[in-house]
């Protein structure tokens, strides 16, 4: 574990300065609750408070709720608030509050994009008083705490969701919370800048700064281009540079004005999945083939320049529910692979070298959305497309604008589809392979596996309480995706930052989220 | 009324046209292929939501006759309304607003540089050595055909990431716009210089400079009084192109420089098909096209009185 | 001690053969010496040599060059410097395009003035005395125009202004006449000789000795770089030793030729009383004539007078606005194209600039061939022997043919397109400026094959020309234009001898000739010319329409 | 007669004469390194060490040396044979976008030149719009409106050019038919088809030649630029300005990535320019 570590050290903490983050672009909105990407989260955790806060062993421990309890039937949580808690446009925070925010999420007006999926099956808030919000769900839905903790279910003011809720979207002004920082102004495409709020003091227990924010303020950069905000940080424009790329790694390292703080991604390594639905794909001799056929070690080993691990488990390693028992039962075998084809009657060869059956190229798509994909992941559609080749696969590339991937993931029209998701824990299985949450559902089954067996194991770890008893269900989970190739994990990225030596108590937490009010600079 | 102040006001006229051409042209391309603009206004998750295409749009006047639109779009930009960006649900003039600086800047030092860049060289080349002359059309030879943006690439490796002299990135202060300046400058100082090169020994071969030669005058003031003037000439009715391939080039300058800018924001706004952004850039850089040009016709008739009266 | 003192001068650009080759003369105060030589003798090399602005490249050699007494052996620029304007003044070659284009006439003079050290306060008088001098009319106000807003004369004036206003002691006039119509020449020449008197000397400078005959007191004859003769004017003009000196001296003359009767024949092409207009320009108003075989027809006017649009219409290349022209007594102007394309061929087309005329791409055999192809029953074999044949009779040697007409020089070129004209055997020739753009010998070579062709054909010619000269050599019949309408016609001898026009009398005084007696005190400039208006002084620039 | 036309705003149509490219020496070099090119374009598979898109992940960011002359790139494919097989894409998007620019060209200035005063006049002030946007935004604009890839690249570089082709060939077919050679041949009887066919088109189609050469050049450094921006071919196509988009993000590590396709932009475009102005040079005269 590197969150707490990296630049700790280094005396007491001093009042004053700011900082600069470089991050990798500009969120989709500033508003949370619509909000799909993670970068909007890093810009604005503290801006928000959460009503829990998760450990690093991941418990819970309160923070806007002093308390709170679950009904045994897992359907109603009931959060008693702190009372000393103002948004910074002096509104008081309560259960009305609450209720107006999780109610704003749930509207489908909003269009939420991450939000809604985090309130799961929510029903409604209930405040029999100002300081007491009922939290209603209509099934149980054992992953709420770990989604009230992530800034996407924060706090708007209520008076700026009742005056211009759609405002927030553009940030600056307009986003009202209670965290220890305000939003200043943003600049489109370019930074936002963040300042001190003062008066903070409502900090959850365990975090080291209890109150006010030690630096005057922040700055969020934009800068798209990896080389741009590696040397960025190199020639001191940057304070924290966001995302260090894999291959900058070993230079920064030799850097004696920088540090580097990674951590591994929670959730969702980088994976392919296999569309079991269409053909060929629905025939698991060609699924484990594909899933042999690719020398995931090789290219992560050379693609990230060793910085980063090849994936065992459609989980990271650093998620709770990942089983190490999967290790080693799956990988790069060219002779197998050979062997399923021919058995899945692709023996013949085509003037380009595919396979053929009946004529029939051996060919699949895979779906992306070219907007969204990192030249790191490009990077690996192509390794992937040679990887194939040589297997005598043929895999076409199909960019697509985000509407079209949208389209195409909802009725299936797709071979592969590639993701990777953070989520603080295993709950993560049932978001990508049970059967009812297909994309059209606004799930993530990119795999759109309908398997009883999977189902029935999922439904249990929702149900459960116990930990030990979920992490088994989950591992019996990721062993079947695998042994069923329902999808090809290849690498587990590493968030990486680089920070200056003068920036002091830059941390991540368990979500990988920064907290600026701990920062302080010499 | 003056003939010269007639003559302005008929460019301007023509300028008002071409930029009104300009604005049919954009709407009814964007309109005309773009099926999907509301899938563009609604994004990834919304777009097959039932209703809310209706209201979408309703909301962007989407349902209106196309001629409503038309007339509705010419309208508000009369106003400086620029529309609405879709996928940053911002109006687009508030967007370009904060972009514009930085742009307006690069490009202003561009031109400077590159036309400094330009006179410097053709007056210290033209009409010198074959040695001197065959160095300096080679060097401009290569600074037209190296791309900027590959220039830009390249003085990044060298001056950013190796030297570390200048900054990599960004748009604060003089350091961070040297190295893309330079990379926009040169091509175009590139080509000025052998223009203003050619039409300086031009001019220098012209009776007139003899005579002027004959009546005693010293190589300094026949530069100054006469031939510059000449050379400058023909560089007036290059303006145009310069500014365009400035303009150009600022897209692509500053997306390899990761600068804030016009350019960053019309890349993002081509992938993301957020076409109220695309046409509204491009009519901003048609309107300082079609400014730019009157003023350069504007300036013939200042710098050479042969054009003053229409004799035709 | 002379003013200019040059022996052994040699100039050599590059490697190449010396432009110049041991040229050796004197000018002496108060002295006009004329360089006369055809194009690319060395004349305007010769003159720049002496203010040490003989070109970029330039070797100068020479026993012995000096300029009001000092050796230039060792001159740097800034000696240099000191002798132009101050010590001799130049008055260049092209005078239209010798003042900035983009300076007013005083800016001009005033660099003269300046070099001659006035006081800044009287400066601007200085520059309009300057003007006054060389008869510059309301020179306030024409000091503060641009060159483009003079006519010819008045730039050539300026220009003059501009050089004197220095007080050089020399003043090099290089072909101070040339581009500019007669009757505005006539007036420089005047100008100029009013210099010469006021005492200051004068190198002057032509290729047509008639203009120098009447100012200079000695003339030196170069040719290809080389004086071939130099002496007392009277002396050169009076018993020319040299014969490159005697051909100059007969084309300076002219030659009434004694051309036997003409043939009258039908009448093979008939312009009735025909007009054009340009916009609002009447470029030819109600012009008629009748040509009949075997004669030449003269036509003949100042620049823009409506010649080649006249011709144009007799070619079916114009459609005139009103009247008609008739081809063998059959409607020509009238016809369609369609019917007039076969018909062609029996009237062609001799251009001013034969360049022009010519596909770039083609070579002289092509261009030939071309028109060989559309006379009837050729053969390949027939055709190229045509070929041959026409560019035989034209004095083209065969390897020719395979060079493209940039190639050639300007007599080759005319010759090139007097063969193509003859390929379809043409019963009328129309002749636009065919020598206006030749050197004197050449131009002689050219009007002889011309006169040859005429006598072995038959053919009847057009000869267009703003030259008197020229037409009184070749034509039988002339026709005088002016601003589109025709003022004059008549026999050559008729019109010569007995002009009955104003402005054909004008024209005429104005040509200057040389008599066999002629030299500076019995020139025959001519009169004053008569009441013609003042040509082109409305700001309308001299030549503007010139090719 | 206020200000020049359009055309001459293209600066290549200003340049006469230099030294570098004036010398007969100078075409002959041009000449041979277009052939070369286009042999190289045509044939990749005769220059090339390997193919251009076989990954080798272990052996990814080798610095330039004896195996690979210009390197590796993150995939470890050997960027010399990307680079040559790149010209394939590279020249050929050049070429699309000319030919499309020129056909477009020659119908608009075609169009002008002949159809009347009114069509004159309507696609001049069409022109004067399309020209009032810079190439590269116009061809940005394109591709929004019909998405990215190579050959919508070419097109859009060639729709964005065929004004100034339009502008070139208007004024020369005005020029050409108007000429005193056009007119000899009228003179002598020869049918309009046949002048048309033997005078009036070839000397039109000499600088439009010498336009396109230039062009062509212009065009694969827009084609690169856009492919720069993301929005050219699909990975792993060996496109030169995608592979310089590429190795911009590894400048820091491994500048060679961008800077063997940028030199063989520099190369191509030196030598057509080169071979272009060779050809103006001998045209003009
Ligand atoms: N700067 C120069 N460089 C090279 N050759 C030159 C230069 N100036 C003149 N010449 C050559 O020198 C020769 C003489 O030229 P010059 O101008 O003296 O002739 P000219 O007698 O004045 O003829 P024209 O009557 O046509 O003016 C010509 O062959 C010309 O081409
Ligand atoms: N195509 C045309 N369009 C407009 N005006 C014309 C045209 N052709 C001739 N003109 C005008 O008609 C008048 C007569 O021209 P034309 O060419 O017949 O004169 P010219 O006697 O041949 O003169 P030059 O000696 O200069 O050749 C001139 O003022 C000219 O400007
Ligand atoms: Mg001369
Ligand atoms: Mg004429």
């Amino acid at each position: 574990d590197t969150g707490a570590s990296g630049s700790a050290g280094g005396g007491t903490p001093q009042r004053g300065g700011t900082i600069t983050f470089g991050t990798t672009g500009e969120p989709d909105s500033w508003d949370l609750h619509v909000a799909a990407s993670s970068i909007a989260a890093v810009a604005l955790r503290a801006v928000y408070d959460s009503l829990v806060n998760e450990k690093p062993d991941g418990t819970f421990e309160p923070w806007l709720a002093k308390s709170w309890t679950v009904s045994p039937d897992g359907l109603r949580y009931t959060f008693t608030l702190r009372q000393d808690v103002t948004f910074s446009d002096g509104t008081k925070f309560n259960s009305q509050a609450v209720k107006a925010n999780f109610d704003h999420i749930a509207a489908p007006a909003t269009a939420s994009r991450n939000a809604a999926t985090l309130i799961g099956p929510y029903l409604r808030t209930e405040t029999p008083d100002p300081y007491t919000a009922v939290v209603v769900f209509s099934a149980p839905y054992s992953p709420f705490l770990g989604a009230a903790s992530t800034p996407f279910l924060g706090f708007h003011s209520p008076a700026v969701l009742s005056a211009n809720p759609a405002g927030i979207a553009s940030g600056g002004r307009n986003v009202v919370s209670t965290g220890p920082f305000t939003f200043a102004s943003v600049q489109a495409g370019q930074q936002a800048v963040f300042n001190r709020r003062p008066g903070y003091a409502w900090a959850p227990r365990s975090a080291p700064n209890l109150g006010e924010s030690y630096l005057d303020g922040y700055t969020v950069r934009f800068l798209p281009t990896d080389a741009a905000r590696v040397g960025a940080l190199t020639s001191g424009q940057l304070d924290v540079a966001d995302q260090v790329p894999a291959t900058s790694v070993a230079q920064l390292r030799s850097s004696p004005s920088t540090t580097l703080d990674s951590r591994d991604n929670v959730g969702a390594p980088f994976t392919y999945a296999l569309n079991v639905t269409k053909a060929p794909f629905d025939d698991p001799n060609v699924r484990v083939a594909i899933q042999s056929a690719v020398d995931t070690d090789s290219i992560t080993k050379g693609l990230f320049q060793g910085v980063y691990e090849r994936a065992w488990s459609v989980l990271t390693p650093s998620t709770p529910g990942y089983a190490t028992s999967v290790e080693h039962t799956w990988g790069y075998d060219p002779a197998k692979a050979k062997k399923l084809l021919d058995a899945a009657g692709y023996t013949g060869t085509d003037s380009q070298g595919y396979r053929t059956k009946g004529g029939q190229r051996l060919s699949v798509g895979l779906i992306y959305a070219s907007s969204f994909t990192t030249a790191e992941q490009l990077n690996y559609h192509t390794a992937l497309k040679d990887a194939l080749k040589q297997a005598g696969v043929e895999l076409v590339l199909r960019p697509l604008d985000t509407a079209a991937v949208v389209q195409a993931f909802s009725t299936g029209d797709y071979h592969f589809g590639a993701y990777s998701l953070s989520t603080p824990d295993g709950s993560l299985l049932r978001e990508t392979f049970y059967s009812k949450d297909l994309p059209s559902a606004g799930g993530s089954n990119v795999s759109r596996v309908a398997d009883p067996q999977l189902d029935g194991w999922l439904d249990q770890a929702l149900a459960t309480q116990d930990v030990t008893a979920r992490d088994t269900l989950y591992g019996k989970v990721q062993q079947r995706v695998l042994a069923q190739a329902f999808a090809l994990p290849t690498y587990v990225g590493k968030r990486i930052f680089g920070v200056q030596s003068r920036v002091h108590g830059f941390a991540l937490d368990v979500q990988n989220l920064p907290h600026f009010e701990r920062v302080w600079v010499s | 009324m003056p003939p010269a102040l007639r003559f302005v006001l008929r460019r301007a006229a023509g300028g008002i046209a071409v930029l009104w051409g300009a604005v049919t042209v954009t709407f009814f391309a964007v309109t005309a292929a773009g099926g999907d603009q509301i899938d563009a206004i609604l994004g990834p998750d919304a777009a097959n939501l039932p209703g809310l295409r209706a209201q979408v749009a309703a909301q962007y006047g989407l349902n209106k006759p196309l001629i409503v639109q038309y007339l509705n779009r010419l309208w508000s930009l009369l106003h400086g309304d620029l529309g609405w960006s879709y996928q940053r649900n911002e109006p687009v003039a508030r967007l370009l607003s904060g972009q514009v600086l930085p742009t307006l800047e690069l490009a202003a030092s561009a031109a400077v540089v590159g036309f400094l860049l330009a006179v410097l060289l053709a007056v210290a080349t033209a009409g010198r050595g074959r040695l001197a002359r065959g160095l300096a059309s080679l060097a401009e030879l290569l600074a037209v055909a190296v791309p900027s943006f590959w220039l830009g690439i390249v003085l990044l490796a060298v001056f950013s990431f190796t030297l570390r002299w200048f900054p990599a990135f960004g748009a604060a202060g003089v350091p961070s716009l040297v190295l893309p300046t330079l990379a926009l400058a040169l091509p175009i100082a590139g080509v000025l210089a052998q223009v203003l090169r050619q039409e300086l020994e031009l001019a220098d071969s012209k009776p007139f400079a003899l005579s002027a030669r004959a009546r005693g005058l010293g190589e300094r003031t026949l530069l100054v009084r006469h031939t510059l003037r000449h050379a400058l000439l023909p560089v007036t009715t290059m303006s145009a192109w310069a500014l365009g391939t400035l303009i150009g080039g600022a897209v692509l300058v500053e997306q390899v420089f990761s600068r804030p800018g016009l350019g960053s924001l019309l890349v993002d706004a081509v992938k993301h098909r957020d076409t109220p952004v695309v046409s509204a850039v491009v009519i901003l850089a048609a309107l300082v096209f079609v400014v730019a040009n009157t003023v350069a016709d504007a300036m013939y008739p200042v710098i050479d009185a042969r054009l003053r009266v229409s004799t035709t | 001690m002379s003013l200019v003192e040059v022996s052994g001068l040699t100039v050599s650009f590059g490697r190449a053969r010396p432009v110049v080759r041991d040229v050796s003369f004197a000018v002496d105060n108060g002295e006009c010496v004329a360089l006369v030589g055809e194009s690319g003798s060395g004349k305007s090399v010769t003159a720049r040599t002496l203010l040490g602005l003989a070109g970029r490249g330039a070797t100068v050699r020479a026993d012995r060059l000096r300029i009001a007494g000092q050796d230039t052996g060792k001159y740097r620029q800034r000696d240099w410097q000191r002798v132009r304007g101050r010590t001799a003044g130049l008055v260049s070659q092209d005078a239209l395009v010798s003042l900035d284009p983009l300076r007013r006439i005083e800016d001009e003079v005033l660099e003269s003035v300046r070099a001659r050290g006035v006081p800044a306060a009287e400066r601007r008088q200085a520059v309009i005395d300057a003007l006054a001098e060389v008869g510059v009319p309301d020179p306030e106000a024409r000091a503060g125009q641009y060159p483009h807003q003079l006519s010819g004369g008045l730039r050539q004036r300026a220009l003059i202004a501009a050089a004197l206003a220095a007080r050089p002691d020399l003043l090099i006039a290089d072909e101070p006449t040339t581009a500019l119509d007669v009757l505005v020449q006539q007036q420089i020449l005047d100008l100029l000789g009013e210099i010469k008197r006021s005492g200051r000397a004068l190198l002057l400078i032509s290729h047509d000795l008639a203009v120098v005959a009447s100012l200079a007191d000695r003339i030196a004859v170069l040719r290809d770089g080389e004086i071939v003769e130099s002496g007392p004017t009277r002396r050169v003009l009076g018993a020319p030793e040299h014969a490159y000196t005697r051909m100059l001296i007969d084309a300076a003359r002219g030659r009434r030729a004694s051309r036997p009767a003409v043939a009258v024949g039908e009448p093979l092409v008939e312009a009735q009383s025909v007009s054009r207009s340009f916009g609002a320009r009447r470029a030819v108003a109600a012009a008629s004539l009748t040509l009949r075989a075997g004669e030449t027809l003269g036509v003949v006017g100042e620049s823009g007078s409506g010649k080649s649009t006249l011709a144009r219409m007799l070619m079916g290349l114009t459609t005139p606005d009103e009247g008609a022209v008739l081809l063998a007594g059959q409607p020509w102007s009238a016809a369609s194209e369609r019917s007039r394309r076969g018909r062609r061929r029996d009237i062609q087309l001799i251009n001013q600039n034969p360049h022009a005329a010519f596909d770039p791409r083609f070579t002289v055999g092509q261009i030939i061939a071309e028109a060989v192809s559309r006379s009837p029953g050729s053969g390949r074999r027939v055709r190229r022997q045509r070929v041959a044949e026409l560019l035989a009779w034209v004095g083209i040697s065969t390897e020719h043919a395979d060079r493209r007409p940039h190639q050639l020089s300007g007599g080759q070129r005319q010759r090139v397109a007097i063969a193509r004209a003859l390929a379809p055997r043409p019963r009328i020739l129309v002749c636009d400026e065919p020598v206006s753009a030749l050197d004197v010998s050449v131009r002689a070579q050219v009007l002889d094959l011309l006169a040859r062709l005429q006598s072995e054909t038959g053919v009847a010619l057009v000869f267009i020309s703003h030259d008197l000269g020229v037409v009184e050599q070749i034509s039988d019949r002339l026709m005088i234009m002016k601003d589109g309408e025709v003022v004059e016609e008549g026999g050559t001898a008729e019109v010569f001898d007995h002009p009955q026009h104003p402005y054909t009398k004008a024209l005429l005084a104005a040509v200057p000739r040389l008599s066999s007696d002629s030299g500076p005190d019995s020139a025959d400039l001519g009169a004053e010319p008569a009441d013609v208006g003042e040509i082109a002084e409305d700001g309308q620039p001299v030549g503007a329409n010139r090719p | 007669m206020t200000s020049a036309t359009l055309t001459d705003r293209w600066p290549t149509r200003r340049i006469r004469r230099s030294r570098v490219s004036g010398s007969v020496v100078a075409l002959v070099i041009s000449g041979l390194v277009v052939a070369l090119l286009g042999l190289i374009a045509l044939f990749p598979q005769w220059f090339a060490s390997t193919s251009p898109d076989t990954d080798d992940p272990l052996h990814a960011f080798t610095p330039p040396g004896a195996r690979h002359p210009f390197g590796t790139d993150q995939l470890g494919r050997d960027i010399y044979s990307r680079v040559i097989y790149g010209a394939h894409i590279s020249v050929a998007n050049g070429l699309v976008a000319t030919v499309i620019g020129v056909l477009l060209g020659c119908l608009l200035g075609l169009v002008a030149a002949n159809g009347g005063r009114w069509a004159d006049a309507l696609v001049m002030r069409a022109t004067d719009v399309w020209l009032a946007f810079p190439e590269i935004l116009l061809a940005l604009l394109i591709i929004a409106l019909i998405g990215p890839g190579s050959t919508n690249i070419a097109v859009a570089i060639g729709f964005a050019a065929a004004p100034y082709y339009g502008r070139l060939v208007r004024g020369q077919a005005l020029v050409v038919s108007r000429a005193e050679y056009v007119e000899a041949a009228r003179v002598l009887g020869v049918p309009p088809v046949r002048y048309t066919l033997r005078h009036v088109l070839p000397n039109i189609a000499g600088p439009v030649v010498v336009l396109a050469s230039l062009g062509t050049g212009t065009a694969i450094v827009a084609a690169a630029g856009l492919s720069l921006l993301g929005l050219g071919p699909l990975p792993p196509t060996p496109e030169w300005g995608a592979m310089l988009a590429d190795g911009q993000g590894y400048l820091a590590n491994a500048w060679w990535i961008a800077v063997a396709p940028g030199l063989a932009i520099v190369v191509v475009v030196l030598a057509v320019t080169i071979l272009g102005r060779n050809l103006q040079a001998r045209s003009i005269r």
